[in-house]
């Protein structure tokens, strides 16, 4: 089935985000959309799924002009989406999540559990998936896990169009193999697949035909064979990036957080290691390892079962100086019914007082001062809903709300998922001048390049126990994976 | 703001792969309070005895049933009281023109129309339940009373039928409530619609993405509320045999009561139908008990307080984490 | 007709009487048939116009209620107090406007007021008791329904009526419902079904008004026990006096009739106000009501 | 299950960068109400009538600032009605045995103590805040009556002094209403305890790995609201001279309405005490304007309920979706 978008126009209250774009897509490609944070890449997600009507300009499926009202109206027509935030009901079991609205029933219309779950199975089965127990309350599945059920779900029913949201920003690993397997076989199948991402290798990798949405307009569209990722990120940032990585040097001084036999049963086991001043370590390992509940553990968030390093509570960390920014800013990042000012504010409330009342006019000039910074969304942001932000301006926001606090250990769970590129230079950066300043940096992430690129030193972890501590200078990608994966020489 | 529980590790009971450590819990807490109170009342096993609590069960077991489902949306329906008044009194003030069944039929479907439009101003225009059935408690309390100040007896004893009937052992009221919660827990468990309303407690969002229409289920819980309430103030009517249109005030606090003790979630997208008729029993024995042992009315009250915190601290502690 | 040289002319100067009523509750069909009742009187009299206020319940709206009629220059105010026991401050507000006031079925226990016109519970109370003393000659047990909360002293008057009768005689044993009825027949019902768990063998039942009683009568003929036990009330409601009347057990009621008091309220604030010296307390006598001479009290154009 | 509104576009009215249509929708429905009334009622702008506004305010008002705190948290108290009658019959219950502003404040203490407890079972114990504050509106009832079965009409005529004075034009309890209003706004805005407790509503993950004690937040919401609850019955009681255990019931609906009808969300994190103060205004205006023009009661409570769907449909439709 082919798509073509006319002269795509939406606003969100007065503000305009797409002025008139125009994309075709062809069955049986892979058309790969980049772009900026808040381009408009989701807000073009959103019409192609129904989840939001156009202001003006048209859809065409197969040539025939359509409007979409509703979800279902996309459904009905073998559009399927997989959205960038996660959209999975906790309390329900994963079959209910994959076969939500399309159940088989029996004979007076009940619905038909067995076969629900059979069929599921063999959702997850034909995507990739089948270690994932249908049975299971979605809920209790890690990020990374629940994003594959947001994958297999999107392939219930007669899939002719699938548009994933940054499928890949939580999968690393034999996942991530996966997932493109199945983008391959649904190409192959005549399938088109409009695939956002920030990753440009993968991009690169996959896809057919790429454009480059900026501020809300398409200003290429070109073919893997004839560009380069330096040029996409020039052509989305405006500016040419010489280069990613900030070059570390070794400057290692006191320790700043010594963990030492840490677990926490179920999750992790027996983790010992240290941060310097002025280093950045990398944690890397593959989804489920229990990096993200280790690092919550070291914060306070949860008691650790035995060891010692760890701090008692976030606000303990806090006076200790160490910060977290946890790698889901929705569930635990950001308030979003908040505006932009309180929430990067809110970790450095009770510093900045005057008597008992906050200093209104200091909070303000900090929290504009990181904002500028960090260039979240720019123009005045400040009193807007953070929720109103793309998704990667969220993410910085939730890094500026910890670095207002002055660290002295950051502790970033996978800080660049849904950052775009020109951003993730800028965060590189400023992470290593942190660096440099004395600030240790404990830099989670599924991204391997990153995790080899802007680090000093590597920590693998696998199945909750250490499984590798690596130098970034003397190591290489292959090298990380094969200790994540336990197939290290 | 869940969440920040004093931890209490607790032993589970696993059956077949199933986490039953609530279910159980939950069952022993009956039996104890019936074991409790077989033997230290000599009443308590009584065929009259029995057979009161049996009938009290059935307004807040309709009432909890309905609830239940609003709440699993995540909202609440608070005017299932006026409700219960408006149409016992409906029923009972057309009794006089109309054949009974018509009349009680009509008192159901004043309940549904009632539902209907509490679920729609929460569902077409994105209202928030509370104050729409806070809104529409008053309003339908004051309709109650504009149709008549003042109670209406029906003459005709058939009129008292369906309050008083008895199957058997068993009270026919008590059968009509049971078996709405027999095909309410198939509703909820096994069709489309009744999965969909439990889905849309957890994130409407994510069911709207799926293609299934959010307002049109929404409305449907509401109006099924609305129906059991007009049910349960028919059959209360005809039970008292008189309708008054001061009857009612409250029992929406009650129901919730019997759903939050039967474990469902007032954040919507938990509950069930098994497990709140479990909550409704609890209430009912825990009345019927004060009333044996001659507690004091106030002291009643204070108690009743007590013994409700310490149902749900129990449950609490058993519930796995989500 | 109006004596315009009366000491307390009325406000408008006009000869017609404004009169404010400040119920406490409309939401029972006494309260709402004594507020017809002072409406209805006033209509009579042709000169006099009502305001009617309702609190729902609400003690600090009573007392808004009242100043919002104060400030419109009422001449006198009713108050028809409902469950409230009283008002002080709000006696003292209408005091200080200089304007009469006259209280209909409730007597507030504190602060002062112009006059009231109520039943006095105690005795009908007692009349229940002595009646039914009577009717158990052979003792038994009587089981009490009282209305509730704990503060209505109008229930516990009754109550006490009755108590201070039947304790007396030893044959008799008194079992009170440990739970309220709420004075609405659906409490009753429940009450009854209770009582009727625990105490079988009751020979009477007596409910602190009519309404209660109405519900444990269907409860008593649920159980089968209509030839068992004999029922007293209190108040004289429409459906209570059809029944008894219709020779059911429900055998007697005292009256407490909101029309009969609503009336006499009206036609003393206006007495008050053409300067007549009245007296502070009246008690309406509260006659027993039984099959011989129920149906005199039924009153087909009645409100309650 | 919000956000499947039938959607109209409006135009928006910006101030100074800060979307103001909701704010300027609601002063426009006050400043109608009052030029209505001004015109349709000679009594609306007299001395008295307006005297008699404000003092009506004050229970309601003081009431919908405590539930506005808790409700931002995500929380409700459903326990205010019942503390509102348990620390006026403590106070006049006091006094005759202690000086009149020592027992004012033993009523006052007796509410924060019941705010304590209920914002500990439901911060500490993770308990839902519903039904934890159903169970305590029953409990503190309860315990009322225990106090004192019948009425306490203290003698002291100084014991009115406090719900009657006037300070120059205004009445003295309708200034202190006023002061809570005013603290207790720049509580919210401006310390870190009241952003924190609205950020609570919002994520109250986010806010506890922010370093902020959760628990604690959450108890001081509950502790307001009882402190509120607490002043008013007081108020109340020396108000109309006497203390009732029975007083009070259903005051939280009038509270939660008026939050409401201020754009409070009962999801937490959204409302403002000057927004509440609007509702209170609005809930009042109404009342009195249905008084002055003399609506039966009843179709007074048909008509309050429909003025309250409206105006929070107004207020629905003016609101930018986030
Ligand atoms: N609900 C909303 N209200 C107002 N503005 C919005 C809303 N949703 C998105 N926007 C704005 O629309 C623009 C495009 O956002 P969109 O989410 O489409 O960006 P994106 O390209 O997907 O970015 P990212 O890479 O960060 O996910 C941004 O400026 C964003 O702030
Ligand atoms: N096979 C599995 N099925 C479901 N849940 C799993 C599985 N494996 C791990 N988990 C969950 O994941 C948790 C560890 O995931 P955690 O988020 O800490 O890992 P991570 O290395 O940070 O990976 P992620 O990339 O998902 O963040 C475990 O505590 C467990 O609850
Ligand atoms: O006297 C009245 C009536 O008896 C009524 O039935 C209840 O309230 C009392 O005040
Ligand atoms: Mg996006
Ligand atoms: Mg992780």
């Amino acid at each position: 089935m082919s798509l073509e978008l006319r002269g795509v126009r939406q606003s969100y209250g007065d503000v305009e985000v797409l002025h008139g774009v125009d994309l075709t897509g062809r069955p049986g490609e892979v058309l790969a959309v980049v772009g900026a944070n808040g381009a408009g890449k989701s807000t073009l997600i959103r019409i192609l799924a129904g989840a939001q009507r156009m202001t003006s300009g048209e859809l065409r499926v197969d040539g025939e002009r359509v409007d979409l009202r509703s979800p279902h109206d996309a459904h009905a027509r073998g559009i399927r989406t997989v959205y960038q935030e996660l959209s999975i009901v906790g309390g329900l079991s994963v079959t209910e999540n994959l076969l939500m609205g399309a159940f088989p029933r029996r004979r007076g219309g009940l619905i038909d559990w067995p076969e629900a779950h059979r069929r599921a199975k063999k959702l997850l089965d034909s995507a990739g998936f089948g270690a994932i127990d249908p049975r299971m309350l979605a809920g209790r599945l890690s990020v990374a896990r629940q994003q594959m059920v947001e994958i297999a779900k999107a392939l219930a029913g007669e899939v002719k169009v699938l548009v994933l949201d940054e499928p890949s920003a939580v999968l690393a690993g034999s996942d991530l193999e996966s997932l493109f397997a199945l983008i391959r076989r649904l190409r192959e199948r005549g399938v088109l697949v409009v695939y956002v991402s920030h990753r440009l290798a993968e991009v690169m990798e996959l896809a057919d035909s790429i454009v480059v949405i900026k501020d809300g307009l398409i200003i290429a569209t070109t073919e893997p064979a004839n560009t380069s990722e330096a040029e996409l990120i020039g052509l989305m940032a405006g500016r040419r990036l010489e280069q990613i990585y900030p070059a570390r040097r070794e400057a290692p001084a006191e320790t700043r957080l010594e963990i030492s036999g840490l677990s926490r049963k179920g999750e992790f086991e027996d983790i010992s290691f240290e941060l310097r001043a002025g280093e950045i370590v990398g944690l890397f390992g593959l989804v489920g390892s229990g990096r993200s509940e280790m690092a919550r553990c070291v914060f306070g968030a949860e008691p650790p079962t035995k060891g010692t390093g760890a701090y008692r509570s976030p606000a303990a960390s806090i006076a200790a100086g160490l910060a977290l920014v946890t790698e889901d800013r929705k569930r635990s990042g950001l308030v979003l019914g908040m505006t932009v000012l309180d929430n990067i504010a809110l970790a450095t409330m009770r510093a900045n007082r005057r008597g008992p009342l906050i200093d209104m006019a200091g909070r303000k000039r900090r929290v504009t001062e990181m904002i500028d910074r960090l260039s979240i969304q720019p123009g005045r942001c400040a009193t807007m809903p953070v929720a109103a932000l793309s998704g990667g301006n969220q993410q910085k926001a939730v890094l500026a709300k910890w670095l207002l606090a002055g660290p002295r250990v950051l502790i970033l769970d996978e800080p660049t998922r849904g950052v775009d590129m020109a951003t993730r230079v800028d965060i590189y950066r400023m992470v290593d001048d942190l660096a440099r300043q004395g600030l240790a940096v404990l830099l989670i992430s599924s991204d391997l390049t990153e995790v080899l690129g802007a680090t000093d030193r590597v920590l693998v972890m696998r199945n909750g126990r250490l499984a590798g501590d690596l130098r970034s200078e003397s190591t290489t990608e292959d090298e990380i994976l094969a200790h994540a994966i336990g197939q290290a020489a | 703001m869940t969440g920040h529980i004093a931890r209490i590790r607790m032993t589970r009971l696993v059956v077949g792969g199933r986490d039953v450590t609530v279910t159980a819990a939950f069952v022993t807490l009956i039996v104890l309070l019936v074991a409790v109170a077989a033997v230290t009342s000599d009443t308590f096993l009584t065929q009259t005895n029995l057979t009161n609590l049996l009938k009290q069960m059935v307004t807040t077991g309709l009432l909890a049933f309905g609830m239940l489902v609003v709440i699993l949306t995540g909202g609440i329906d608070l005017s299932v009281g006026s409700v219960v008044a408006f149409s016992g009194i409906l029923t009972a003030g057309l009794v006089a023109d109309l054949p009974i069944p018509v009349a009680m039929l009509a008192g159901l479907l004043a309940g549904v129309g009632f539902g209907l439009i509490n679920g729609t101003l929460v569902s077409r225009f994105g209202l928030a339940s509370f104050v729409v059935t806070l809104a529409s408690l008053t309003t339908i309390r004051g309709l109650a009373f504009v149709y008549s100040e003042v109670p209406i007896a029906p003459e005709d004893p058939a009129f008292f039928t369906l309050g008083s009937a008895m199957a058997g052992p068993l009270p026919v009221s008590t059968l009509i409530m049971l078996a709405v919660f027999v095909a309410g827990g198939i509703f909820l468990t096994r069709t489309p619609a009744g999965r969909s309303i439990v889905a849309i407690g957890g994130n409407a969002e994510t069911v709207r993405l799926a293609g299934i229409n959010v307002p049109r289920h929404v409305t449907l819980a509401y109006t099924i509320s609305g129906a059991c309430a007009g049910l349960a103030g028919v059959i209360l009517a005809s039970r008292v045999g008189i309708a008054q249109p001061s009857v009612g005030v409250a029992f929406e606090l009650d129901a919730i009561a019997a759903c939050v003790i039967g474990g469902a979630s007032l954040a919507g997208g938990r509950g069930s139908a098994r497990a709140t008729f479990g909550g409704v029993l609890v209430l009912v024995l825990i009345n019927n008990l004060l009333n044996l042992y001659g507690v004091q009315s106030f002291w009643q009250q204070v108690l009743k307080g007590l013994i409700i915190i310490a149902v749900i601290l129990v449950q609490r502690t058993n519930r796995v984490r989500g | 007709e109006p004596d315009t040289a009366a000491p307390a002319a009325s406000a408008s100067g006009d000869g017609k009487y404004t009169i404010g009523v400040a119920n406490f509750m409309l939401g029972g069909p006494y309260f709402s048939g004594m507020d017809k009742a002072i409406a209805a009187q006033a209509k009579k009299k042709g000169n006099v116009d009502i305001i009617s206020t309702d609190a729902n319940g609400d003690a600090a709206k009573l007392a808004s209620n009242v100043e919002d009629l104060l400030s419109k220059n009422v001449d006198a105010v009713i108050i028809s107090g409902g469950p409230l026991e009283s008002a002080p401050a709000v006696l003292n507000s209408i005091k200080a406007a200089g304007k009469p006031v006259v209280l209909v079925d409730r007597k507030f226990q504190t602060g002062e007021y112009t006059s009231w016109i109520g039943p006095d519970n105690e005795a009908i109370g007692r009349q229940n008791g002595e009646f039914l003393a009577e009717k158990l000659a052979d003792g038994g047990k009587v089981g009490i329904i009282k209305g509730g909360p704990a503060d209505n002293t109008i229930g516990s008057a009754r109550t006490n009526g009755v108590k201070s009768v039947l304790s007396a005689k030893s044959n008799i044993t008194l079992v009170e419902a440990p739970d309220f009825g709420n004075w609405g027949s659906d409490g009753g019902l429940t009450v009854m079904e209770s009582l009727l768990a625990t105490n079988g063998d009751m020979k009477a039942v007596f409910c602190e008004n009519d309404a209660m009683c109405l519900g444990a009568q269907r409860a008593i003929a649920d159980a089968g026990k209509t030839d068992q036990i004999i029922i007293a009330g209190v108040d004289g409601q429409a459906e209570a006096l059809k029944a008894i009347m219709d020779g059911t057990n429900y055998l007697v009621t005292g009256l407490n009739d909101a029309d009969i008091i609503g009336a006499l309220g009206l036609d003393r604030a206006v007495e008050i106000l053409g300067g007549a010296q009245v007296e502070k307390d009246t008690v309406v006598p509260s006659p027993r009501v039984t099959k011989e001479n129920a149906a005199q009290f039924m009153n087909p154009d009645g409100s309650f």
